[in-house]
């Protein structure tokens, strides 16, 4: 499955991308499992997606949480907590 | 309703007129200004560079507008975003809301303001005489959203 | 801090910017704007005229914002009050609070509103269709006062 | 002792005048006396100043209660609940 990804603020700054566009493996169905692939990376994606950092995950602009199910072509955004206003 | 992300200024008087001048049932018009502040946790700013999610945004804010409108009379309401870069003084965010009564004004305006701040996708850096940082997401923020009980 | 009681009408561009231009610890304006509506309590409201007590008024009022001072961090505020004959969508008052933060700023606006309608004395003449009848006080403020637990 | 009596919106009507400044007999002393020397003028007067019905007294431009006591050339005010905002 094919999905986008979008980095924000920090997080974009400290991944060094603002999108992708990964095939992921077929044992990756949700939010969960995505994050779990991502932290595989290792260092910055191991560090900032660690459990107990807070960050927020959107799908097709929604917030999402951990037991979300992706589809094919979802635009899922990882980003650190808002601070606008 | 109006809802805007912008780079622009806006001018304060247009946009509260607007709610008013076309509905004479309007008797309050409750509103909030947010500003860049020139010190934030004890550092000096000079500037702060807003970004932010284009497409969740707007639908983000919406969301809390209606969220708003279901809670309480608002005859009229707008909500002004800015992004990019501004400078101490200058203003951030808009949220005007006019209604019959002045209660329902200022509690759908505050908790416009609230929602905002917790989920609205906007993230603000300084750059203060020290470098460039993100500001932190604060604590008495999602506190003061959680005291609406959604 | 501004207190005026007038018949003119005020610009609130003007009067809001000069709460924060001056002062880059502002970041956050909460105001008011009660405004004249055509219909109250089912009948058409043609024009609406306000008697105030001179001398009281203002120290009634000035009493009003020093206390929200004593509450909430108020960096400045203005309050205005318009007396005279005024039409339906015209402003009859204006409160606006700055502050560091917005939930001071919210606070002490509404705080302001609140006791302004049930302390200061103001009264409130309609003229409509079938006649002039003065304005009854509303229960409704006394509560609103009431949950600030002064 | 004299005082100056204030009357303001509905009762300034009702009362067909906005100010007198009377000398008070030697037993009225407080606000509570002097709203029972002025009902005894019948009336609009015993009517509007009737337990039970709402309206201020301030002296001297404080809001003051039916104990408050009276001084020469006080400034009385008595009003209808106030409508402002």
């Amino acid at each position: 499955m094919k999905v986008r990804l979008l980095y924000f603020a920090r997080l974009r700054e400290v991944f060094a991308t603002s999108q992708e566009t990964p095939e992921l493996p077929p044992n990756i169905q949700t939010v969960a499992s995505l994050l779990n692939w991502l932290r595989q990376r290792g260092g910055v994606w191991a560090e900032e997606l660690a459990a107990g950092r807070a960050y927020r995950v959107a799908i097709n602009q929604d917030l999402a949480t951990q037991e979300a199910v992706l589809h094919e072509n979802d635009e899922v955004a990882v980003f650190p907590l808002v601070t606008g206003g | 309703m109006k809802i805007s992300v912008q780079a622009e200024p806006f001018d304060l008087n247009a946009e509260v007129s607007a709610l008013y001048q076309a509905n004479p049932k309007v008797g309050a018009v409750a509103s909030f200004l947010g500003l860049v502040r020139d010190i934030n946790e004890g550092q000096g700013v000079a500037t702060l560079s807003l970004e932010h999610y284009p497409g969740m945004t707007e639908k983000a804010l919406a969301q809390i507008v209606e969220d708003a409108r279901r809670r309480w009379e608002v005859l009229d309401a707008t909500l002004i975003h800015r992004v990019g870069t501004l400078h101490p003084s200058e203003p951030i965010v808009l949220v005007a809301v006019a209604s019959s009564h002045r209660g329902d004004a200022f509690a759908a305006c505050e908790f416009i303001m609230d929602f905002l701040k917790t989920r609205a996708p906007f993230w603000k850096k300084e750059a203060t005489p020290e470098g460039e940082r993100w500001v932190d997401a604060r604590e008495s923020d999602e506190r003061a959203a959680a005291r609406w009980q959604v």
